[in-house]
């Protein structure tokens, strides 16, 4: 009994901490974001975006209720913002009238099967190479792989991505072209998902810190003990070799993908969170643009919040030296 | 090594959950857009996305066809006073509309009369506002009558009549129309489609109307997917992804007449490129300036590179496609020499910089023009246009802007010296409201604040001639008066080209409202 | 088989040979002749070429080759501007009220006359009298008009009694009465001299019936061999000037253009084609080829009276070179068509079109047979369309062209426009224009008929810039459009 | 930490191989950002007139070394090389703002760390994770819609979105230099703040974490261009950037016309991987003396 409360304790408590900052730099964020609105040059880009927020779907806006809403001051404005959005409602979007949130909330479920899909691959696709790196035994070609991957991180992404799909028509006469909203299949994944893990330096990263990982700890003392011993290593290494590093890249990428996944879709035609960020900036669609950001701090909040929850669950030490 | 494998599966069951909700439609048109229609009802956005949309789910009372003929539509049939200023319709009485909150109401003569009204408020904020003008009065004579009283007799009077009618019932609490108002994203109409769902990109699903009056479509979808990259929608279309493209660009042409399994149709001919002046800048305002420019660019050799010569060079504002173009005068032809010339004529000075004006100022113009990612053939004219200008010693500084701005910019507050753009017409060829200085106003079509009484007074008399041969020796006249004033520098006429499926058959284009006859096309 | 190949490539030296002594001039309308400027190429060498007998024999060819292709071209104009104008005119003559044209009746009854069509001619021209025009001149020359419509009505009687009222002494009317008699009897008796004398006048002044003068002048010329004459004409002729111009009002304008001067112009290419085969004939090496080409003459203007000579000669003339060989029994079965040797005729070109060996070149020649005589080959055609729909590359263009300009005749629109739109080539990098004109004509006039009249003019307008002599077609189709267009005036921005 | 003699995983060829090889690597860094800069100082000051407008309609898009362009031309016609050489004038001088910027306040902002307390400490944490929170990317983006798209502005938000990196890694370099028996000495020495800070924390101990960061930080500025670029965002043409180069070439790329994008790409891929071995050669010179 009270072993278990002297471990379960810190672990929620190392939690809560996290979870606290999290929603801080949510709300710090928002605040942030919502000022550049507010300072931003042009009367007209606040009031559409006030104005989004009002239901104002059957009734009229009367010039008296337009200059409330253009004198407001900042905290004040800040407040009706936040009010509403708690409550769910994030606005309509200037360009096409529908609700913000609906229509962020549906693609960036579409940009994460993307995203999702780019760390697996480059995960399994890293294993390998790992294997070769750490089991030394093809130093030269081990380079040279690493080398060729780094490259190609290095290239513009969309230019790859043109490229790639030069080679898969021309070259193999194929080219499944991103979804339609009520037609999706496997092999639509192919091409974005292979470009944004190798294009984008996933691999690389997940094949570095694995690599250096795994090296490290097979040559810390207690798993020279372990081997020396006979004992099974397996559990040892897959914690501190893969699952570790594993857990700090998604919390460190996962923004950054967000990031590679606004050109990825783009050219794939994606219905993805990063179409919609690109489409919103053309057409200054204020109220969508600043849900589109919103929505997309608070899932990669989430990724990193479930990462630290995982990684404090097999590891509860982490909980001790977090509180040092 | 368990949890990845665990997760592994998890992902792979999500991709077969995805795949196996997949109902490959086989009956579905998917149509490829590079611009995103903007609003979907049919008044107010005035792009070619939006208009085509409104094609497929709007009616009006009378149709015309792509053989110039007016078919009954809405409009069973119809009678006219012999002073042609009186039109007394009578309705069909067998059309619903689309579903509203899950009734389907019956069309009747309040949609025609409300329709009528919202359109001539003040406040509403459409480009098809001039088409209801003419009108005087419109009264209900029962459910499925309607009397339309004209203040001027006109020349093709019947044709005002095709505007597209909307439903009483869903609007009866507005009394006028803007981007704002949530029909305007919710349209619902009489058409061959209803209107399904449009998500964020913009992707808009119909579905065919069981109940059109005309009989039900053979297409039960169709999808407007817009793409933000040219090069991939032309993939998407070889690779089958795609039905139909609407607008093919001039690199692709070739590949795409090479493969027998597309038709190229040409459609809306009536549409010109030009670069627009801003008649509020002091040095444009010079017509010599003008002049002066239109000679420094070299269009033939622009069309050759830029776009295989597949269009004609213009010399005023008509597309020689047109019945009002007039032959006679020629386009001004590259002259950098003559350019020159004018400008010294003017009292500019030519210095190592470029020209400068009396007061020691360099003659420079800000050149505004939208971000087009997609339409790298745009730019280039642009950057030509710059360099031109650059070797006879003007320097344009151009500004590109993102394209809602640009609009904003140009078209409502005219803050700008020169811009590109180009005209669409449908077959009137009416350029009134280009050059008339009474749409000299925010979002007026006359954005170049462009003023000559001698010009408004021929479109005046242009306007309300009823003789055919007279209103074309005006529009001749002003074709001429126009080519010399250079309000615009006129490029070219490009003929645009759809490309669709040997899958659809059927298939009529509309020169100027692209789908016509929809509820008749087939897929196999 | 040998022996053949040993004369051809002896041909072909002897080609290339005599190229390197080859008139610049020629040289260049041939690479005009290359880039489809057809008409371009024959005026750029009619404008350079003074003496015919100077060039060489190879020369002569590629000359008439050019002369020919234009003189093609330019029938095929000639049958489109009767059309339009037939329908322009007539709409702008039913017109009533105040600003009502008086002249247009008079334009409208030449081109029923030239259509061969005196009843409604006549019925125009009464109907201008009626209008009482003041013009002295136009009035003139319609009761020249109403003797032609006589004539055409074998009223001889009437004919002479109406020439015998005529004041003749304006030179235009003695050439007018001229005109018609070579129209309808295919004989000249004016003096040149007269023509020669009054060319101060009208050739290079602003006098309103310059146009008129000139289509007259270069008709009887050629007809009466004064082809150098001709050519001066011909080179000061603004071939896309109105013939005359109606100002109603002071904001309606009316402009008129007379068909029959694209009539006069290809004949006189027609004769000075005849006269370059005619010499080139001489030549031994180039005996059958000039054969080969007079016959081609003769086809595109159907010529009955000397069918039955080229006949015989196109059976004899063996010394073709290989592309010109495999089309010589197609095309003396025309002459023997035009003698009345119908069912021979038939079976020889169902047998081009059925052969699936055949060059497509070949078949689409049987149809252009069928074209120029106006025959009626419903199994030719039928063949040849269902080969022509299949073929997309650029071989299957002629046979395209040619099957849909067969159907343009017989008013089936629907085939007419795929076919020719197959045969379109959208794509090339310099534009529309490297197309065949033939093609662009008739692709044009079928999106008139099918009221597509924007992709019409726009084809017209690019095309215009080679043929001026299309503007007449270009204004009638610009009065039918604005006639028949039902648009309510809206425009877009993109 | 203690460890027990292992056994070598490499022999003693690897290590002269590898020894090779960095000296390669440094070799590399030094040409490729030597001809970056080489370009920009000829362009800057005019030693050869390039001309980046100039337009042959003749040749378009034409491969390189035919009619007098070295590298080919462009959709314009415009020569690519010239186009590359005054390229390098949208990252140079818009990448050293970026760069200065996050460099000198982060420096700053870290180096307080050393009198203040945990606050401090926490907010430079939060902004991290902050930054962490929002791709660079929709920033950009964002800013684009609420101003304008400027070369400038774009490179201010990189460079001010990198303060808080930089930073944290000054502020934890100092918490393992904060027992270091100098600070101790010269605090007892009351040496002047500025001293102690600029040089012997920053300059001594630092300067490797800031030239690294300096280097990644101008291989951020190009990489952004670039996809800015793309989004019809970036450096706009006719001003040449390489990221616009590779957009504008690459719409022709699907047409089987490759060079004129890859060449810039080509060029984009050499110098990101120069800055970033920079980064790495200098990492490990720190990771080096460290283990000492």
């Amino acid at each position: 009994m009270i072993l278990r409360t002297e471990t379960i304790r810190p672990i929620s408590k190392a939690l809560f901490n996290a979870f606290f900052s999290s929603v801080l730099i949510i709300f710090f964020l928002s605040f942030l974001v919502f000022s550049l609105v507010y300072i931003s040059p042009g009367e007209t880009l606040l009031q559409d975006y006030l104005l989004s927020l009002q239901d104002n779907t059957d009734t009229d806006i009367n010039d008296a209720d337009l200059e409330d809403i253009a004198q407001a001051n900042l905290p004040q404005a800040y407040m009706s913002w936040l009010s509403a959005s708690i409550n769910g409602n994030l606005g309509v979007s200037i360009s096409n009238g529908l609700p913000v949130l609906d229509q962020v909330l549906e693609l960036t479920l579409n940009t994460l099967y993307l995203i999702i899909s780019a760390l697996l691959i480059g995960l399994l696709s890293s294993f390998p190479l790992v294997a070769l790196s750490v089991t030394n035994t093809m130093p030269l070609l081990t380079r040279l792989i690493n080398t060729t991957i780094k490259l190609l991180s290095f290239l513009p992404l969309f230019w790859l991505a043109y490229l790639l799909i030069y080679i898969s028509t021309s070259g193999f006469d194929y080219y499944p072209l991103a979804m339609n909203y009520d037609n999706m299949n496997f092999s639509q994944f192919i091409l974005p998902v292979i470009l944004l893990s190798f294009g984008s330096g996933v691999l690389v990263d997940i094949y570095q810190q694995l690599n250096s990982e795994i090296k490290r700890v097979l040559n810390e003392d207690y798993i020279l003990c372990a081997r020396a011993k006979g004992a099974s290593i397996f559990k040892h290494v897959f914690k501190e070799g893969i699952a570790f590093p594993l857990l700090n890249l998604i919390s460190n990428r996962i923004a950054y993908l967000f990031g590679a996944t606004i050109i990825v879709e783009q050219i794939f035609n994606w219905p993805g969170i990063g179409r919609l960020l690109w489409q919103a900036t053309q057409d200054r669609d204020i109220p969508l643009l600043l849900g589109a950001v919103i929505v997309t701090a608070i899932v990669i909040r989430t990724a990193h919040f479930s990462a630290q929850l995982i990684y404090v669950l097999i590891n509860p030490r982490a909980s001790h030296e977090q509180d040092k | 090594m368990k949890r990845i494998s665990l997760t592994a599966v998890m992902f792979l069951s999500l991709w077969s959950v995805m795949t196996v909700s997949a109902t490959t439609n086989t009956n579905t048109l998917i149509y490829g857009e590079t611009k995103r229609p903007d609003t979907l009802d049919p008044y107010t956005s005035n792009e070619p996305s939006s208009l085509r949309l409104s094609q497929l789910m709007f009616n009006g009372l009378v149709a015309i066809n792509e053989r110039q003929e007016i078919e009954p539509d809405l409009a069973s049939s119809w009678t006219v006073s012999k002073n042609q200023k009186i039109f007394t319709f009578q309705l069909r009485k067998n059309v619903t509309w689309h579903p509203y909150k899950n009734r389907r109401e019956a069309f009747s003569a309040k949609d025609v009369i409300y329709t009528v009204k919202l359109l001539q408020h003040p406040k509403t904020v459409s480009a098809r506002k001039d088409q209801f003008a003419n009108i005087f009065k419109v009264e209900q004579i029962d459910d499925y009558q309607v009397r339309f009283t004209l203040k001027n007799p006109a020349i093709n009077p019947i044709a005002i009549f095709n505007f597209k009618v909307l439903p009483y019932h869903v609007l009866k609490n507005r009394p006028y129309l803007n981007k704002k108002n949530q029909f305007a994203n919710h349209p619902i109409g009489t058409g061959p489609y209803i209107f399904k769902r449009s998500n964020t990109n913009r992707q808009i699903t119909l579905i065919a109307n069981d109940t059109y009056y005309k009989g039900k479509p053979h297409i039960a979808k169709i999808i407007l997917k817009p793409f933000s990259d040219n090069n991939i929608m032309n993939q998407a279309l070889s690779f089958n992804n795609l039905d139909m493209i609407v607008s093919v660009s001039p690199r692709h042409l070739s590949e795409l007449q090479a493969d027998a399994r597309f038709t190229l149709k040409a459609y809306n001919t009536l549409s010109y490129s030009f670069f627009a002046y801003n008649q509020n800048n002091v040095n444009l305002r010079k017509k010599a300036v003008r002049k002066a420019i239109s000679h420094a660019i070299n269009r033939e050799e622009m069309l050759k590179a830029f776009f295989n010569n597949q269009g004609t060079i213009i010399s005023g504002p008509f597309a020689p496609g047109s019945w009002a173009y007039n032959l006679d005068v020629l386009p001004d032809n590259y002259d950098p020499q003559k350019s020159i010339a004018l400008l010294k004529s003017l009292g500019y000075k030519k210095t190592t910089n470029g020209f400068i004006d009396s007061t020691g100022k360099l003659l420079a113009f800000r050149l505004r023009v939208p971000i087009e990612k997609n339409n790298e053939a745009a730019k280039r004219v642009i950057l030509a246009y710059k360099n031109f200008l650059k070797d006879i010693g003007i320097r344009v500084n151009i500004d590109f802007m993102e394209r809602e701005k640009w609009k904003r910019a140009i078209f409502k507050d005219h803050i700008f010296d020169i811009t590109y753009a180009q005209w669409s017409f449908d077959d009137s060829s009416d350029i009134s409201t280009l050059f008339h200085s009474q749409y000299n106003m925010a979002w007026g079509n006359n954005f170049i604040s462009y003023s000559n009484p001698q010009v408004d007074r021929l479109i005046k008399q242009s306007l309300s001639s009823t003789d055919h041969q007279e209103k074309r020796t005006i529009n001749h006249r002003l074709h001429k008066i126009i080519a010399d004033e250079v309000p615009y520098t006129f490029l070219w006429s490009l003929t645009q080209y759809a490309a669709y499926s040997k899958r659809l058959s059927n298939v009529r284009i509309h020169p100027y409202q692209f789908f016509d006859n929809v509820h008749l096309w087939k897929k196999n | 088989m040998k022996k053949i190949r040993l004369i051809l490539t002896l041909f072909l030296a002897a080609f290339s040979y005599s190229a390197a002594a080859e008139n610049k001039h020629i040289d260049t309308a041939m690479q005009l002749y290359k880039a489809m400027q057809t008409n371009n190429a024959a005026t750029y060498a009619i404008k350079h070429v003074d003496n015919i007998q100077s060039l060489s024999s190879l020369d002569k060819l590629k000359f008439a080759l050019i002369l020919n292709n234009n003189l093609a071209i330019y029938k095929d104009i000639y049958i489109k501007s009767l059309e339009t104008q037939q329908i322009f005119l007539k709409s702008v003559s039913t017109e009533t009220g105040p600003n009502k044209s008086n002249i247009a009746a008079l334009f409208l009854a030449e081109v029923y006359l030239l259509k061969q069509n005196p009843i409604a001619a006549r019925k125009q021209l009464s109907e201008f009298e009626k209008n009482q025009t003041a013009d002295k001149t136009l009035t003139a020359i319609a009761g020249i008009y109403l003797a032609w419509a006589e004539k055409l009505e074998k009223n001889e009687q009437a004919f002479t009694q109406i020439i015998t009222s005529l004041d003749t002494d304006p030179p235009l009317i003695s050439m007018a009465l001229d005109f018609i008699n070579i129209m309808t009897t295919a004989t000249s008796s004016l003096n040149p001299n007269i023509i020669r004398a009054a060319e101060k006048q009208y050739i290079g002044t602003d006098n309103p019936y310059a146009i008129r003068f000139a289509n007259y002048a270069i008709r009887i010329y050629s007809h009466q061999g004064k082809l150098s004459d001709a050519r001066r004409i011909l080179l000061s002729l603004k071939q896309n000037a109105p013939s005359f111009i109606e100002e109603i009002t002071q904001f309606k304008h009316i402009y008129f253009y007379e068909p029959s001067l694209i009539d006069s112009v290809s004949f006189y290419y027609y004769q000075s084609s005849q006269s370059l085969l005619t010499s080139l004939k001489k030549d031994k090496k180039y005996h059958d080829v000039a054969i080969y080409y007079l016959s081609d003459l003769d086809l595109i203007i159907a010529n009955k009276s000397s069918a039955k000579q080229f006949d015989n000669a196109m059976l004899n003339s063996k010394r073709l070179p290989k592309a010109l060989a495999s089309l010589r029994e197609i095309r003396q079965n025309g002459h023997g068509y035009l003698l009345g040797k119908t069912s021979r005729a038939h079976q020889v070109w169902e047998k081009a079109v059925n052969n699936e060996k055949n060059n497509p070149a070949i078949s689409a020649e049987a149809i252009l047979m069928c074209l120029y005589l106006k025959a009626n080959c419903p199994n030719i055609v039928h063949k040849a369309r269902l080969k022509a729909e299949n073929g997309r590359s650029k071989r299957f263009e002629k046979l395209n062209t040619n099957v849909g300009r067969y159907f343009l005749l017989k008013r089936e629109n629907n085939k007419a426009v795929r076919l020719l739109e197959n045969a379109l080539d959208r794509s090339n990098a310099d534009g529309l224009l490297m197309n065949d004109p033939i093609l662009l004509l008739n692709l044009a006039e079928i999106y008139r008929r099918e009221k597509r009249f924007s992709e019409s003019l726009q084809i017209y307008f690019s095309l215009g810039k080679n043929f001026p002599i299309l503007r007449q077609v270009q204004d009638a189709v610009q009065g039918e459009y604005l006639l028949k267009q039902r648009s309510s005036g809206s425009n877009s921005i993109y | 930490m203690n460890r027990i003699n292992k056994p070598l995983p490499f022999k003693r060829k690897h290590f002269i191989l590898r020894r090779w090889i960095d000296r390669l690597i440094v070799l590399y860094c030094l040409v490729v950002l030597g001809s970056v800069l080489t370009a920009f100082t000829i362009t800057q000051f005019n030693i050869i007139e390039l001309d980046y407008e100039a337009m042959d309609f003749q040749s378009i898009l034409t491969p390189p070394l035919t009619n007098g362009h070295i590298l080919g031309t462009d959709y314009l016609g415009r020569d690519l090389f010239n186009r590359l050489l005054l390229g390098t004038h949208a990252y140079l001088l818009p990448g050293l703002m970026a760069v200065s910027i996050s460099i000198l306040f982060g420096a700053l902002l870290g180096s307080l760390t050393l009198f203040a307390n945990k606050r401090l400490r926490k907010v430079i944490t939060l902004s991290t994770e902050l930054m962490q929170t929002t791709p660079r990317l929709v920033i950009l983006l964002l800013i684009i819609a609420i101003f304008e798209a400027n070369i400038y502005y774009v490179m201010l938000v990189i460079g001010i979105t990198n303060i808080p990196t930089v930073a944290n890694l000054i502020s934890h370099r100092i918490d393992i230099l904060r027992n270091k028996r100098f600070i101790e000495a010269s605090i007892a020495n009351a040496t002047p703040i500025h001293i102690l800070i600029f040089k012997h924390i920053l300059w001594y101990n630092c300067r490797t974490i800031l030239i690294s960061q300096a280097a990644l930080g101008m291989a951020e500025a190009v990489l952004m261009e670039t996809s800015l670029s793309y989004l019809g965002f970036g450096v706009q043409e006719p001003t040449p950037s390489w990221g616009n180069m590779v957009q504008a070439g690459s719409n022709y790329l699907l047409q089987g016309n490759l060079w004129s994008s890859s060449i810039p790409a080509l060029a984009i891929m050499s110098v990101l991987l120069a800055f970033y071995l920079l980064a790495e050669v200098v990492v490990k010179q720190l990771n080096k003396r460290h283990s000492l």
